[in-house]
């Protein structure tokens, strides 16, 4: 991105005043991009913003309380942080905001399914919506568009929700986009039975590693998970899909009205399973119940802290 | 092939209540011929089980002379001791004995000897005491120094006069004034100071909670006694009790087998992970 | 733990459609049960006496009482268990009579379903812990809300008894309903002379503290503790100047006033003291009549007030008391009487409600007690009375009985007599419902000695013939349509809730019917509780009342306070909320949902934010159990281990049956 | 190793031989499920997946997430329901064979690490003892190391036969299977196979070495074990290290070296079980006391013991041994790329100032 | 009374205990029969009422869950079935999409001198799972 200088040079100029600036660099091969936490002017230059930035930086700002932080951030990502300062969270004077126009991003599962494994590429390169990638067999040149991420196809974010420094390129349009929800959807096309087999079959998988918790940033109990105690006593240690699937709903249900559909749960699921799909179910009965949309005003009170005595959109159903 | 998870039944023949939060347990094996067959040194741990609710991990306290009964003392903190408080004597439960190291009580042979202990703290002593006692002839003098918060916090009371006679110099301490009281008043690290036992051919066994053993130590030194010359046991949590589950590691040491018992000196070799 | 299963028979109550001996057998098989046993009549003296020895002899930690519903005996059992030496909160109940024995017709059906129930309650008490009240101090003040005659004997017993009394009344004068009667059934002797004398007592007795013209603004705290911030409306009188001597009541030039005590059937002035006994006998300015207010000029009060007490730049003002109880006594409203467009009332000026009659008939009324038709002023013959105007009847939603209206028509059916021989009344009536203490024989009085003609039936209307009125309607008796030319009709309009009633709930925390009565804790047993404590209800609030009854609650519920405050000290209820502080993590949302403020966001000693219970205010509701995402907030004797654990028990079968293989 | 060992498996005898074992083991072979690879139990129609290393290794094969190490049961005597007796079962894995054919020769030398541990110490663990004898490692030499292999940093290769019973080496447009121990020449033989030609041995060998070559070069790791242990008071190194850590356990439950367990009981009614489960040392409940005591109670204290154990305490108490196998899965699972290498790189290169 | 073909399916109801509970003790005390597969937990408002126990009901492999409070304004504790009524209604939405039938669960208002009306509410929810028939299965 032509911005990245004027970044660069803008966090030099406040890093004084700050403890650390959280943003992104190359990571350990050329399609992953790793989080930089940033103090010198050195670990500055190696700032990258690319769409292979895939990580939501919020997730570390609750656990830096009390600290100056910076942080670039996309379009998306400060929805998240603007759910996390209406939760009292984070404190905004604690926070400054360098907002970054999305550069748009691969879902790396798509980019596996387009050039098989990770481990074997060699070079990756953009060019506006072209993504060139070079494998020791081939070389592949593939549309952005059909890299994004579930989550960038389900609502287009124009503008950040709060920014102190904004960086855009000239002509640089937005990335992410508003359609169908095509997982939702092919959920929703199933009958019952497939639907639970679905969940059954996807969860099973599941390792309870619990990336999908410790990445996410609304969750805010982390070491108080109910997950992982016995006083309340929600879950057994054992691995049968009953726990698993009982913590997806107890993740999505702390999370309803709050999760702001960042999608890192189901990226960092070392195991690929479409969990994000039960937090998006949420949001749009939240939506449609409500008409809420989670962070996007900081002063807003979340759906279910919250009550009318009157309910427009809930019919009671008589019985 | 032995099967290192597996439990002992054991039944509950006699639970004494020693303070408001502190019961002790003394169990016999179920099988007369493990009861037997139960060997351990001094120091050495038990895991307890209370199935349903898990294991714990406490120092048979009882000596091992005692031949009758095996007995544990635990302090309700968590889920496994609070249960273990609810059993009533006849109950049925599991034990995992012994395990882990002990206290070098041939290397003190010939040696004076200075118990400090704290509260809770007196229960991995008591073993070693009473072994001590039992063996009074190869030691020389046996000083103990035994506080807790309160009269009402003292564990093993009905125990003092015995201890005593047996040829125990026995400094007892409470950290306030109380009616009635008409032993000593202070925390125990001052006792230890005012004391002053001598640091030559003693050594020095404490344990309790983890300030006090912080200020005991320090006492210790003051009085310059040598870092080998100190033995202290360790706490972690523990889950396996054998080694292998991963957690009660200090650098490379486990502290369920190569532990509880440890010398200032080796726990100096220690990278500080306490 | 050893836990003691009792399986109560309630002689065939459950034992007719439960195999109880069955159900006990089944106990001794569930996890750290030691003992169980049948018992005939559990609640009885030897039922709990043996589960008192049972605990002793079987040196038992908890008990299971399978028995009715734990909302009418747990208190009983609990105290027995105390009694044993356990603490009352290691029980549990396991309702098979209400929800099993008395539901169910199959046997085996019904057994194995309180077999269930009982594994249950096994299961929630393994994880029972002892909790202790917590005692605090309380202040032995009481609010009563409203004057009428059962706040004004709520105030009197409780001012009796020794205790501090803030007495609150939202119009000028106490007195309420009552204050405007003529006569009271039975015994038809004068209201005003049986009351006044009460009232006075209200003004003189020192330890009673009135504000008339006032009401209740906000009520914070909790029993014992009450904060009330009462507001004081402005009367444009200085009350403490202020003699009652009615001088300016004379001299107001407004003279087209609304007269609420009168029931508007004449005016008042614009400044006016409601009548002549009104206690505090103090002046009001209506300012929707003044006109100083009106037009900015006149202040003929001002001017001849003796005592200077007039004050137009007067404002609301608000006191604050403290006080440990509340007794509510704000009785009631009257039916609209329009509501009924083919009655005709406030269409046809000879339509009146019962309450417009007994002030013409009050001596002290507008027509000093001449029985005068509104609109000529003639002296009525035939008069009609209609019963249940806003009573047992659906369709505008009053089904209830206001169960007064019978007796006072009879009882103004033998005054219209007393004031007018030779006059005829006709009483339309559904049932007569008579069942006081000397009540039938009086409407048979009314009727045999007072020639009252009733006619049992519904009028379909009324209306305008010549100077008169026609009242049409059917005899169901005599299967016949009647038609009666009335010279005056009286609507005998039933009782409805009190206008604000549920603004004022609301401040109070106590709940309402559909109809806007107070509900009281139970319908038998706590008539006069509420499910708030130290909230208590007097009087007609509670629902339709005559005055003995009002009386009689008044002084149950002055009984109620006294009680309440024959202790220094309270104890809380210990099934409250409680923090885990090494959990909390201090995110304050259980704060933001709390409906009572019970929580607050204090600091560890790290600095860290932590949520804090305030024991003496949570209500013990459990919001905030499900509020914290990491279950760090639980509701003692409702945690979450505890209904997991119960989840747990039904679906143990469930989940075995469940796996296909 | 004895040429006649040496089979020739095509690429299309694969699945014959894969039914063929089937008969008589549960055989567990790599398959897509979702977009993850993962060891499932061969049955008739299965395909193989052996393009992909597995998403998790075969870990879980002979170290369950979850095993049952005892059932028990409370017995009433309802004449005296006050007196209940305690039944203890245990509950030893049985002795059906298991393969696992398809992993790599890092996921089997995984349990390299777990031998000296679980069986070979004071106390022997017999749960993994009886799995770890009755399963059979088929491992397929890699082609094509990935960037996050480092196989060869720690001992191990693209046709490492460490813990393996047979390695499949591909060769031919089909595999050169090379029996390890008795247990593999036995399943070897159930295929039926033809002697590999010397052609084709040379194949598999070439294409092994130029894997090999494709790994990065490995750096000289001998000084980390003593580097690492003086670092360990530099809390600041860690946090540095830590910092992007989320302490999430993908890095430890997708380990083949990982053994860190916990013990817990589950009942229902009268009876339960005593279950042992990962656990995962990067979790602040790991070493969390009950007296609210945590030893390490920060991320960056315990990224420093899983480091730690990995390069430095285990290789210290089992003759220089890293508890690493190289895979790499704990980089590239890692939703925050925290990179292992990179912090071993780290310590050793760490200088004083 | 039994709905269905004899055969109980479990049925967990989490009941308020000052209306709810109330309705379903004044329904028994009137007699009202009701079928026998419904089992009672009480809880002191619908507001403590988690959601997640309704989950974990089914996933317990309950058939059925009943939620019963008080009317809204009517709640005991002022503002429990009003948050009570937020969070169910959004579990239950959720439900189709794990593949459960919503009419699985249910929650409703009854009062404490509503006993016919629990009566119906009990019949009318265990003709509705007997007729949705046993809930979905696990299998290893």
């Amino acid at each position: 991105m032509k911005y990245v200088a004027e970044l660069k040079a803008k966090i030099r100029e406040k890093l004084p005043e700050l403890d650390v600036v959280i943003g992104w660099k190359q990571g350990f091969d050329p399609v992953h991009a790793s989080p930089a936490f940033m103090t010198t002017p050195e670990e500055i230059e190696q700032l990258v913003v690319n769409p292979l930035c895939v990580q939501n930086l919020a997730t570390y700002l609750p656990g830096l309380k009390g600290k100056k932080v910076g942080i670039v951030a996309r379009e998306c990502d400060t929805r998240s942080i603007g759910e996390l300062l209406q939760e009292s969270l984070i404190e905004r004077e604690e926070l400054t905001v360098f907002s970054v126009k999305c550069p748009g991003a691969v879902d790396l599962v798509k980019l596996r399914q387009q050039v098989g494994d990770l481990g074997r590429v060699r070079s990756i390169s953009f060019d506006g919506p072209r993504v060139t990638v070079e494998t020791p067999d081939e070389s592949s040149s593939l549309d952005l568009g059909e890299l994004l991420p579930g989550k960038c196809r389900v609502m287009a974010y124009d503008e950040p929700v709060l920014a102190d420094f904004r960086f855009v390129d000239p002509d640089q349009d937005t990335v992410c986009r508003e359609e169908a929800d095509t997982d939702l959807v092919a959920l929703e096309q199933m009958d019952l039975d497939e639907r639970f087999a679905y969940w059954r079959g996807h969860l099973d998988r599941c390792i309870r590693c619990y990336a999908c918790r410790n990445v996410c940033p609304m969750c805010v109990c982390q070491d108080q998970c109910i997950a992982d105690t016995r006083d309340p006593h929600w879950l057994s240690a054992e691995t049968d899909v009953r726990q698993k699937w009982m913590f997806q709903l107890i993740h999505a249900m702390h999370l309803a009205g709050r999760c702001t559909e960042c999608g890192e749960c189901e990226r960092a699921c070392p195991m690929d399973i479409p969990i994000l799909t039960i937090r998006r179910k949420l949001n749009r009965e939240i939506h449609e119940l409500f008409g809420y949309t989670s962070g996007m005003d900081v002063d807003a009170v979340p759906p279910l802290l919250t009550f009318q005595p009157e309910e427009k959109s809930i019919t009671e159903r008589e019985w | 092939m032995n099967n290192p998870y597996l439990p002992e039944i054991a039944i509950v023949k006699e639970i004494i209540q020693e303070t408001h939060n502190i019961k002790t347990f003394r169990l016999v094996f179920k099988d007369p011929d493990k009861m037997e067959q139960c060997v351990f040194e001094p120091g050495q741990v038990g895991q307890l089980s209370v199935f349903g609710t898990g294991e714990s991990t406490f120092v048979i306290n009882s000596p091992p002379t005692q031949k009758e009964y095996l007995q544990f003392s635990v302090m309700r903190a968590g889920e496994v001791t609070t249960k273990l408080h609810s059993l009533k004597v006849g109950d049925q439960i599991g034990v995992r004995a012994p395990l882990g190291n002990c206290f070098p009580y041939e290397a003190m042979k010939g040696k004076d000897i200075i118990i400090v202990g704290g509260g809770i703290g007196m229960a991995p002593l008591r073993t070693l005491l009473l072994y001590l006692l039992d063996n009074r002839q190869d030691y020389g003098e046996i000083k103990v120094i035994y506080g807790a918060r309160s009269p009402e916090d003292l564990c093993f009371t009905y125990e003092f006069e015995q201890w005593r006679q047996k040829g125990a110099d026995l400094v007892l301490t409470v950290d306030k004034e109380f009616p009635g009281w008409t032993e000593r008043v202070g925390f125990v690290p001052a006792v230890l100071a005012e004391e002053a036992p001598a640091p030559m051919n003693r050594v020095a066994i404490t344990c309790g909670p983890p300030i006090m053993i912080k200020f005991v130590l320090k006492g210790l030194k003051e009085l310059d006694f040598a870092d080998e010359q100190i033995i202290t046991t360790l706490e972690k949590r523990m889950k396996c009790g054998i080694g292998l589950c991963g957690r009660c590691n200090i650098g490379t040491k486990y502290v369920c087998v190569d532990g509880p018992v440890f010398t200032q000196a080796e726990l100096n070799e220690l990278p500080a992970e306490l | 733990m050893k836990i003691g299963v009792f399986v109560c028979h309630c002689g065939s109550n459950i034992a007719g459609t439960v195999d109880v001996a069955g159900v006990a057998q089944a106990a001794k098989n569930f996890p750290e049960v030691a003992f169980a046993t049948d018992l005939l009549y559990s609640c009885s003296e030897p039922g709990q006496e043996a589960i008192v020895q049972a605990v002793q002899e079987h040196d038992l930690d908890g008990v299971v009482v399978a028995a009715c519903t734990p909302r009418m005996h747990e208190p009983t059992f609990r105290r027995a268990v105390e009694r044993a030496g356990l603490n009352r909160y290691m029980f549990e109940m396991a309702n098979i009579r209400e929800h099993c024995s008395w539901v169910g017709k199959d046997k085996d059906a019904n057994t194995r379903k309180a077999s269930d129930l009982v594994l249950q309650a096994v299961e929630k008490l393994r994880f029972d812990r002892p909790l202790q009240a917590k005692s605090f101090d309380i202040n032995k003040r009481v609010l009563v809300v409203g004057g009428g005659v059962a706040g004004i004997q709520a105030a009197l017993d409780c001012a009796d008894g020794g205790l501090e009394v803030v007495l609150l009344e939202k119009t000028s004068t106490i007195g309420g309903k009552m204050a405007k009667l003529d006569k009271t059934f039975p015994t038809v002797d004068c209201s005003s002379c049986i009351l006044g004398p009460k009232m006075v007592d209200v003004s003189m007795h020192p330890n009673i503290t009135l504000y008339a013209y006032a009401e209740l603004e906000s009520v914070e705290g909790y029993v014992g503790n009450f904060e009330v911030s009462v507001k004081k409306k402005a009367t444009y009188v200085d009350w403490d100047k202020c003699t009652g001597c009615g001088l300016c009541m004379e001299k107001c030039p407004s003279k087209k006033a609304y007269d609420a005590f009168n029931e508007g059937i004449a005016p008042t002035r614009a400044i006016n003291i409601p009548f002549p006994q009104a206690i505090p006998k103090r002046a009001v300015i209506d300012p929707t009549y003044c006109r100083q207010f009106i037009k900015g000029k006149c202040g003929v009060c001002a001017k001849v007030c003796p005592t200077e007490a007039i004050d137009y730049e007067m404002q609301d003002s608000f006191v604050q008391e403290k006080v440990g109880a509340v007794i509510t006594a704000t009785g009631y409203d009257l039916f609209d009487y329009r509501k009924y467009g083919e009655y005709g009332g406030g269409r046809y000026p000879d339509v009146i409600t019962s309450m417009q009659y007994e002030r013409l008939l009050n001596a002290s009324g507008p027509t000093g007690g001449h029985i005068q038709r509104p609109s000529d002023g003639r002296e009525p013959k035939k008069v009609v009375f209609i019963q249940c105007v806003g009573s047992r009847d659906k369709s505008v939603d009053r089904p209830y009985c206001s169960g007064f209206c019978c007796m006072y028509t009879a009882k103004q059916t033998i005054l219209t007599k007393d004031h007018i021989p030779d006059s005829q009344s006709y009483v339309f009536y559904m049932d007569i419902r008579a069942p006081g203490k000397m009540y039938d024989e009086f409407t048979r009085r009314a009727m045999e000695e007072y020639g009252a003609q009733y006619i049992r039936g519904r009028v379909s209307q009324v209306y305008p013939y010549k100077d008169s009125l026609i009242v049409r309607g059917v005899d169901t008796l005599l299967g016949s349509q009647v038609e009666i030319e009335a010279d005056l009709v009286v609507l005998a309009v039933g009782a409805e809730a009190s206008r604000g009633a549920s603004e004022l709930a609301e401040k109070l925390r106590i709940s309402y019917d559909a109809y806007g009565f107070y509900m009281e804790s139970h319908p038998k047993l706590r008539p006069v509780e509420t499910n708030t404590a130290g909230v208590y209800l007097a009087g007609a609030c509670q629902g339709s009342k005559d005055i003995p009854a009002s009386v009689g609650q008044g002084s149950a519920a002055a009984a109620k306070v006294l009680a309440l405050f024959s202790k220094d000290q309270l104890e809380s209820d210990p099934q409250v909320a409680l923090v885990s502080q090494a959990r909390c993590v201090g995110c304050g949302k259980c704060v933001q949902t709390c409906p009572f403020g019970a929580i607050q966001l204090a600091e560890d000693r790290a600095g860290n934010p932590k949520a804090e219970v305030i024991e003496t205010v949570c209500q013990g509701c459990g919001l905030c159990t499900v509020t914290c995402p990491q279950s760090a907030i639980q509701l003692q004797h409702f945690t979450d281990n505890q209904i997991l654990a119960e989840v747990n028990a039904l679906c143990q079968q469930a989940m075995e049956e469940s796996f296909e293989s | 190793m004895v040429m006649g060992d040496l089979k020739f498996c095509p690429k299309e005898g694969l699945s014959r031989w894969v039914e063929e074992l089937s008969r008589e083991h549960t055989v567990l072979v790599p398959q897509q499920a979702g977009d993850a690879v993962e060891f499932l139990p061969f049955a008739e129609g299965s395909e193989l997946s052996l393009d992909r290393q597995p998403t998790a290794p075969p870990k879980k094969s002979v170290f369950p997430q979850t095993e049952t190490l005892m059932r028990f049961e409370y017995q009433k005597d309802p004449e005296h329901p006050d007196r209940q007796t305690l039944q203890i079962k245990e509950t030893l894995p049985g002795k059906e064979k298991t393969v696992i054919l398809g992993c790599r020769p890092c996921g089997a030398r995984g349990f390299s690490v777990f031998d000296p541990v679980f069986g070979q110490g004071e106390y022997l663990d017999p749960y993994y003892q009886a799995r770890r004898e009755h399963t059979v490692f088929v491992s397929l030499a890699c082609r094509h190391p990935e960037n996050t292999c480092f196989c060869n940093w720690v001992g191990g290769g693209p046709a490492d036969s460490a813990g393996s019973d047979v390695l499949m080496l591909p060769a031919g447009g089909g595999y050169v299977l090379r029996p390890v121990t008795d247990q593999g020449r036995q399943i070897v033989e159930v295929g039926g196979f033809e002697d590999a030609s010397p052609e084709q041995q040379t194949e598999a060998d070439r294409l092994a070495e130029e894997a090999a070559e494709n790994l990065s070069p490995a750096p000289e790791l001998e000084e980390v074990p003593d580097k690492l242990f003086e670092l360990f008071e530099n809390l600041d190194f860690w946090e540095l290290m830590a910092a992007k850590c989320i302490s999430c356990g993908a890095c430890t439950y997708l380990c083949p070296t990982c053994y860190c367990f916990n013990i817990s009981d589950e009942y229902s009614g009268l009876q339960g079980k005593r279950i042992r489960t990962w656990d995962n040392c990067m979790s602040n409940l790991f070493t969390h006391e009950a007296s609210g005591h945590n030893p390490r109670p920060t991320k960056a204290q315990r990224l420093r013991n899983r480091v730690g154990h990995k390069f430095s305490y285990y290789p210290k108490l089992h003759e220089q041994v890293f508890a690493c196998c190289g895979c790499g899965r704990c980089i590239k699972s890692c939703p925050m790329s925290v990179d292992i290498r990179e912090i071993v790189l780290s310590a050793k290169e760490y200088a004083d100032e | 009374m039994s709905a269905g073909n004899g055969r109980e399916l479990r049925i967990v109801g989490f009941l308020c205990n000052w209306c709810s509970y109330g309705g379903a003790d004044t329904a028994g005390v009137s007699r009202l029969g009701q079928p026998t597969d419904l089992r009672i937990i009480r809880l002191p408002c619908t507001g403590r009422m988690d959601p997640l126990f309704m989950f974990k009901a089914l996933l317990s492999g309950a058939d059925g869950v009943l939620v019963s409070g008080c009317h809204p304004r009517d709640c005991h504790y002022s503002e429990g079935n009003f948050y009570a009524r937020r969070r169910l209604e959004l579990a239950k939405r959720l439900l189709p999409t794990l593949g459960f039938d919503s009419g699985r669960f249910e929650y409703t208002w009854v009062s404490a001198s509503e006993g016919k009306r629990w009566q119906q509410v009990v019949t009318a929810f265990t003709e509705q799972i007997h007729t949705l028939g046993p809930g979905p299965k696990f299998s290893h």
